[in-house]
């Protein structure tokens, strides 16, 4: 018996008489003789407690996390501060261990989150319509070009060259699957090539996909880029950063059909990569053909207000083969983190964070680009993160500065070859002007040291 | 004094946004400590919002309110007996949060260089050998965010498959009894669905079967299976299946949804499975909070291996005097790339590593088990009584960790839908089972106790089944009209989808 | 269908030991490692225990359960409104329970050496600095481990202090609108009590003050305090006060229990106050789990410092480029010595101490502004209406941060007790002020409202009160049996204490 | 406005109108000029969240704590693993944030909590009546002194000095008060000495104290020590650590009157010594001289089953001057967290972690007392902990070893004068055999080095 079964010596007698067998390996006999296993799985004895955490915090202790070095990693998750009350509220096990509401009346806390949660991320987005809640980033935009091609019955897909690399490789991955062909528009200056993108979208194109920030950290002009996709009567679908969505103009506003992205930045913790969760807004128009679940309002027999899934005639349990997206298991405590997360910031609080942001980026960038060795690899408008150019091996700077306990951003050689000396710096409200400041000095000695061949 | 409703249903629900009100506020941020340089001299005008959005403004502490007291109007697994079918509510171990939330885990950037993230790629690596050794197939991507995912996964690796051996096939078969996500999964991938019947014991109808592959010759690309199946039932033929879809040059794909009442016990592998998902939300103990986050690691077999995710945890040995390394590999020619972003939900690949080394070997297949026991005890328990006659077991057999009932009987004979009996189990305390599903069964139940449960509480589910049975025989208007005592009663479901009211609308 | 009783009510209590199953267990412990002996070779065997302690056997599951049900049965301050008078029921925010989690403060030692616990020790000095400049007084000690342990660290202290001046006197002033545990600690110490009658605006009666003094010259120890008193009335002869006891040779003794209302406004040392203690579970927000933990530590003038209780956090200035560092002083000769073990509270420290971060010096007068401006508006609200007529307040001014009213006239004229109030507000879903106390008003409430309640909060406990009174013009029976919508209805107190059953029984 | 205050400037004009003063300052008139404080305290100012963490993450930074080193730190507070329920429970609102539970109707859970804590305390004990907890343990045997008073109306106490230090300070503090003469009874061989103390008991004596296992680890003869109390009527009262009490003889059945002591095993962190919780148990004779809260059952008006807080006449908020204790709140949350733990261990896991600790101890000793150096201080049997003398200077060990990253146990010079040499070393399950052989192995290089000289 573990400590998570009950079933006593006196239980099994007692339970295997009702069920008028002998023994539980009966029940097992209906598992071919040759099918079953037949011996201990190779794996350790069960642990104690105890013994499980210590060996956990042992592997933890092995990895260099933000509360050990001060970090400038972004790339699409950032070192936010999670409010402890996020921890408070999705801790309680009411939120923690139910299953998706399937029966309303006894779950309409979670409902009601769902409502609020797509609410303020239809407000974020300026789209009116929001899903509950999709797996992570980049799969949501592989989910978008499957809407696209159910909304325009086109297979061509235009995307920036500026949208997150994961993204753009998950796109294709689902590509192959769903049967599209998807044209990759370059970059100039740290922008979407604008004539270039007009020339690659077509009568063809079900879907221009951009990203702003992009991820150089490049605020777009997502409005003047989209024109080209109205034109031709594709969908114009946009990836964002919630976190910057206090300042920079909503998608809504700049004729995005479908907004989303990555939603760590609100009440999600690294976690080295997830769980997190995938935001996803729309217009009215594509209300029906939205992946994953949508909580809606309605009355009880009695007249009280409540809360159900709304549109489940979308999904694959009723659906099935015609579904609008097999999703089903989502991120529904990491949205309720979203959601806590948000409410805690406020609408002032989450303006003037947006601006913090901005202005320490500003400093930063201005900052690293004095740093001899240093200059910028773009100089458009940036929101939360730029990218820079070093004259020194990329990897060997970041070790000298990993040696320091800086972790001082994204190399973007793997993904940008023609980029091979690039690196992207993330800020945010956690990164003070003394780790900046630090950074820069940091920056400066380890470049210089490289150009010396000094060694570590 | 007589009570009208009960305290939650006095209650009315009011959003956070409702509880705004200008000027309050919960965070105080940092002082922004540069220069404080209008956002427009650092962003051009067009490009910046004019209006912040409408977030709720309120202090913290009626924040903290607001959300403790919507908990209250969930029903959750530490509550009470939630026996969801195909679901698989097992107990959630705090000890899995604990060890999850350390910042080591917590705080680590996906993008960390693997040199300073090794304790987290060996936890990543540790977690796919043990997860490789229970469904007995060599390989592991853990890179899937849920089973549906993994689903998507598997049907993109057979397609790869293919494709790599110059062909390009366009069927699926899948079994009627298969889950929602099956079929959708497989037209995401761009293929097609052949549905294959049930046969009397609830297994693959075998003629079926070899007629639908005879009929589709060489365009089957792949079978997808849940075994033990969704009615809970082991399907013997397995070995034969197998044989058929691999002599059909398909790929036989297996749902790792029910996998919790066979670990220990009988593996994928063995069973001439090419590509298993398995659900950590639910064998595994992730905690489903309300709707996810899971996540849906997939095992393969040999050949399949070449067309994994990217990028894959490896491990080198280590060389003079060094431990073990271990690294992420991008460099997989022939891998159907990535699924999504970075390495995959690693917050519960910790929480599942964690319940594996707290079970073991021994522990894991206790837990299979004891589910595969309290299944069967509260099949018979349901069998007695009132339960048996207008309860019926769909496929009158041992059941492997769960089992399926019709409300047909009762229907016809009470007039109680499945559903009113559901409803009327929510008066009672419990989580009722999953209704109309599997599809084939009509007024379908679906019951999964699980290994966590008490004796007692599967008795006192019995007893409620029987209670509300009986009550329907003398008076079906309660549980048409249940449940009465609930944060809210019945709702009304088609509205919600006929005039969809899906955001709080907001003044000004 | 009609509701008998609400579900709460339906599941009757049962302990965690009834529900205990021979041979069940949440606890996998780790393996011995070491040799197996035999116990008994080990300790004699007369030494040892025949039974294990019935304890409950239960696997970990259930044990969540039983706790998250139970927990379901208590009102919290996370739930609603808590206008409990004197105990300062204010928002605990949440960082303070994750900075206290820290295993840096959490898994510390108290016997580590102070070498290795420098933040530990610079904490507490750091939090002594802030009670020091909140009270205007120069020296803390942080060890009473709540307010009446405080107040018996005063009283002691107050002994030393004569008897270091050769004198020893025996009886303690007190008015009476004191705390109960203010006499209690009184007689503790090994003092008798002299009550100091209140006048009509709510302070010490003057004349009766120079009278006791006058009867027990040469005896008086001290004055005990609290300044706003328990009617929420800030005593404008303090100062006056003071004098009369210094004169007389006593200490004057600050209980801080109402400090909230002058924080950062007015400071006991200022007032001539010589001890004080300050409740850490009141002011500095931490969380009172259901009746403690709290902490109480005390502030004291130069002539009480050299008895403070042992050890003292010290601090010394950094030689030769180190910085300052901290110690534990033991060598007090004149101290009182322990009133505990080790150096108190800790984690309760930490909590206040980040309480008064975030806050700062502005957010500390704010708070006590805020919560004096919520208590007056409260105290306007309910002099509308009926409740103006029925619950006068006991002493018409301004009051600072709670104001106490008399049931008196809705006794009278509705036959309704301040008792039946309390209870009917329940229904309503909020807590009730504090009730009977304090003594000298009849039928008592005392209303704290804090000053991180909302407007909204405080207007509607005014018309739930409204409500109460007007329905008990009408129907007094129903406030009679209130409530009627909790787990439990009114419970026999008299029963309980008349024939105590105070453990559960079990068999064998 | 403060983020946990919301009286915005409208709320405030608003309610400002309703009281009928013109600004929040004239409510403050009340307080006479020359007592307003008329300045901003010198406190620094409001910091957010995330700095308030990080300031306080860097002080806890700098604590030696037992995740970072390994522990043999004992004397009354114990480095036992909590398990990760207890936190789960402890931290729900419903048990964090309510006040005492004077209003029964709602406050249901908090006591049955209490009822539980009781019965599990009295098992533990072997006496039939338990508070629901009072502050710690020092304090709770002084309370147990000012009991004795009253049930004896004797003023001597006796005291052996295998009793905790800061127990017997405490005692001594509160007797200074409430008046009475403390004889202090000396050790022989690591016990109480049974002549001396019988010498010491006599018709004058209020109550004997004695403490199992004492300070020194030694597991006292209660019963036979006990006679003497019972021969002139005094209070046989016995300090004890629960955490022994599923091998050892409960200090019921040795004839104890009152069981007391430190609760911090059960399910309560180090917390560098606070908050814990002091229990206490009574025979039936002293049930209304109990100190602190009990609950009790009872029924509602519908004959339901319930609690309340029973014989309040005992407690100061009824019986002022008169009360058997000034004690108002105590450490609920922190008895909770026993409870739990109580629970969680069960009948089976309690007894068999006290066996645990007895057979590691056991081991631990007999390591120690083989190094070259080392030699046991005592013989007598022992359960948990043990003590030893080193023939080189304790502290400078004690340096050596937690350069090496372990807290080799607790040096006795400062409170035990004639074990200038001594040092206590605790076991719990969370020490390893591993982590004993390091610690034999280390305190052997580490004397041997002392006495050769070695600088560190
Ligand atoms: C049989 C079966 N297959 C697949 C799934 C899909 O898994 P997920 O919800 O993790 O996407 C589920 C669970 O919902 C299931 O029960
Ligand atoms: C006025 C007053 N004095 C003293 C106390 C005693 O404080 P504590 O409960 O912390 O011992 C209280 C609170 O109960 C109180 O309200």
């Amino acid at each position: 018996m573990t400590r998570y079964t009950s079933a006593t010596a006196d239980d099994r007698r007692e339970m295997l008489d009702a069920i008028g067998v002998s023994s539980v390996d009966e029940l097992f006999e209906q598992i071919p003789p040759e099918l079953r296993l037949g011996r201990p799985l190779e794996l350790p004895e069960g642990m104690s407690e105890s013994e499980v955490y210590e060996r956990l915090a042992a592997l933890a202790e092995r990895n260099a996390d933000a509360e050990k070095e001060v970090s400038f990693l972004g790339a699409g998750m950032y070192d936010h501060y999670v409010p402890a009350i996020v921890d408070a509220i999705t801790s309680r096990s009411e939120f923690l261990t139910p299953y998706t509401p399937y029966q309303p009346e006894i779950s309409q806390g979670g409902l009601q989150v769902m409502f609020e949660f797509q609410t303020a991320m239809s407000e974020l987005t300026g789209l009116p319509v929001s899903s509950a809640g999709l797996y992570e980033g980049p799969s949501s935009l592989a989910s978008a070009g499957y809407l696209a091609i159910g909304a325009t019955k086109r297979r061509r897909f235009v995307v920036s060259r500026g949208v997150h690399p994961h993204s753009r490789e998950t796109l294709r991955t689902y590509s192959v699957g769903y049967g599209a062909e998807v044209v990759e528009v370059g970059l100039e200056g740290g922008l979407t090539d604008a004539a270039a993108l007009a020339d690659a979208v077509d009568g063809e194109t079900a879907a221009v996909f951009l990203q702003s920030p992009n991820f150089l950290g490049a605020v777009e002009d997502v409005e003047a880029l989209g024109a080209a996709a109205k034109e031709h009567g594709a969908l114009l679908i946009v990836a964002c950063d919630p976190m910057t969505l206090g300042v920079l103009k909503p998608p809504g506003e700049c004729g995005a059909d479908i907004a989303l992205g990555e939603g760590q930045p609100l009440g999600n913790r690294l976690d080295f990569g997830g769980p997190s969760f995938g935001f996803f807004c729309a217009t009215e128009a594509q209300i029906r053909r939205m992946p994953g679940r949508i909580a809606g309002e309605t009355e009880d027999v009695d007249g009280r207000r409540g809360f159900v899934l709304a549109l489940q005639t979308r999904e694959q349990h009723i659906r099935r083969e015609k579904a609008t997206n097999n999703i089903c298991t989502a991120q529904a405590l990491n949205a309720l983190g979203a959601m806590v997360h948000l409410a805690w910031l406020g609408r002032q609080g989450f303006r003037e964070l947006g601006e913090l942001l901005v202005r320490r980026t500003a400093y930063a960038r201005e900052r690293l680009a004095a740093v001899d060795g240093v200059e910028l690899l773009h100089e458009a408008p940036v929101a939360r993160e730029f990218a820079v150019r070093l004259e020194a091996p990329v990897s060997k700077v970041l070790d000298r500065l990993a040696e320091r306990g800086i972790a001082a951003g994204y190399p973007l050689g793997r993904e940008f070859p023609e980029f091979e000396d690039g690196l992207l710096v993330a800020i945010t409200e956690r990164r003070t002007k003394a780790q900046i400041d630090e950074l820069a000095e940091a920056l400066s000695a380890a470049v210089a040291a490289e150009r010396e061949g000094v060694t570590v | 004094m007589a009570l009208t409703e009960t305290p939650m249903q006095a209650e009315r629900a009011r959003t956070i946004f409702e509880k705004s009100k200008a000027g309050r506020r919960a965070a105080a941020l940092p002082a922004t400590e540069v220069p404080e340089t209008p956002i427009s001299e650092l962003i051009p005008e067009k490009l910046l919002r004019r209006e912040a959005p409408r977030l709720p403004e309120i202090a913290e502490p009626e924040i903290v309110r607001h959300y403790n007291r919507l908990s209250r109007r969930n029903f959750d697994l530490d509550s009470g007996f939630y026996p969801l079918g195909s679901c698989t509510m097992k107990h959630n171990p705090r000890l899995n949060e604990r060890v999850a939330a350390l910042p080591g885990h917590a705080r680590l950037h996906p993008a960390q260089d693997p040199k300073r993230a090794q304790g987290a790629l060996e936890l990543m690596w540790l977690l796919q050998r043990s997860l490789s050794e229970i469904c007995g197939l060599p390989h592991v991507s853990l890179q899937p965010s849920a089973g549906s995912h993994g689903e998507l996964a598997g049907l993109l690796l057979t397609r790869a498959y293919h494709a790599d051996r110059g062909e390009e096939r366009t069927k699926v078969l899948a079994p009627d009894t298969s889950h929602g996500t099956n079929p959708a999964s497989v037209t995401m991938a761009g293929y097609e669905v052949v549905k294959v019947a049930t046969d009397e014991v609830g297994g693959v109808e075998m003629d079926d079967l070899r007629a639908k592959l005879a009929e589709n010759e060489g365009e089957v690309a792949c079978l997808m299976l849940t075994n033990p199946n969704t009615l809970g039932v082991f399907d013997e033929n397995i070995g034969e299946i197998a044989r058929l879809i691999h002599e059909a040059g398909g790929t036989l794909y297996y749902d790792g949804a029910n996998l919790n009442a066979v670990m220990g016990h009988s593996r994928p592998g063995d069973m001439g499975f090419d590509i298993v998902h398995v659900n950590l939300h639910k064998s595994f103990s992730q905690p489903h909070g309300g709707g996810g986050p899971g996540a849906g690691p997939i095992a393969v077999s040999d050949r399949i291996e070449p067309f994994l995710p990217r990028p894959q945890v490896v491990r080198s040995e280590g060389s003079n005097g060094h431990g073990p390394s271990f690294d992420l590999d991008f460099d997989r020619p022939k891998s159907i790339g990535r699924l999504r972003g970075f390495q995959g939900n690693f917050g519960v690949f910790v929480r599942s590593y964690a319940y594996i080394l707290s079970l073991g070997a021994d522990g894991l297949a206790e837990a299979s088990e004891t589910a595969v026991l309290n299944a069967n005890y509260l099949k018979a328990r349901l069998a007695e009584g009132r339960a048996g006659e207008r309860l019926p077991i769909a496929f009158d057999r041992h059941c492997m960790h769960e089992f399926v009932l019709s409300g047909k009987p009762m229907k016809r004979e009470l007039g109680l839908a499945t559903l009113d009996l559901a409803k009327r189990l929510l008066d009672f305390g419990f989580h009722p089972p999953t209704v109309y599903f599997p599809l084939l069964v009509d007024e379908a139940l679906m019951v999964e106790p699980t290994e966590t449960e008490t004796k007692e509480s599967l008795d006192a589910f019995a007893d409620a089944v029987e209670q509300i049975l009986a009550e329907g025989e003398t008076d079906p208007e309660l549980a048409k009209n249940a449940p009465y005592t609930t944060p809210v009663r019945r709702l009304d479901e088609v509205k919600a989808t006929r005039q969809p009211v899906v955001r709080q609308q907001l003044e000004e």
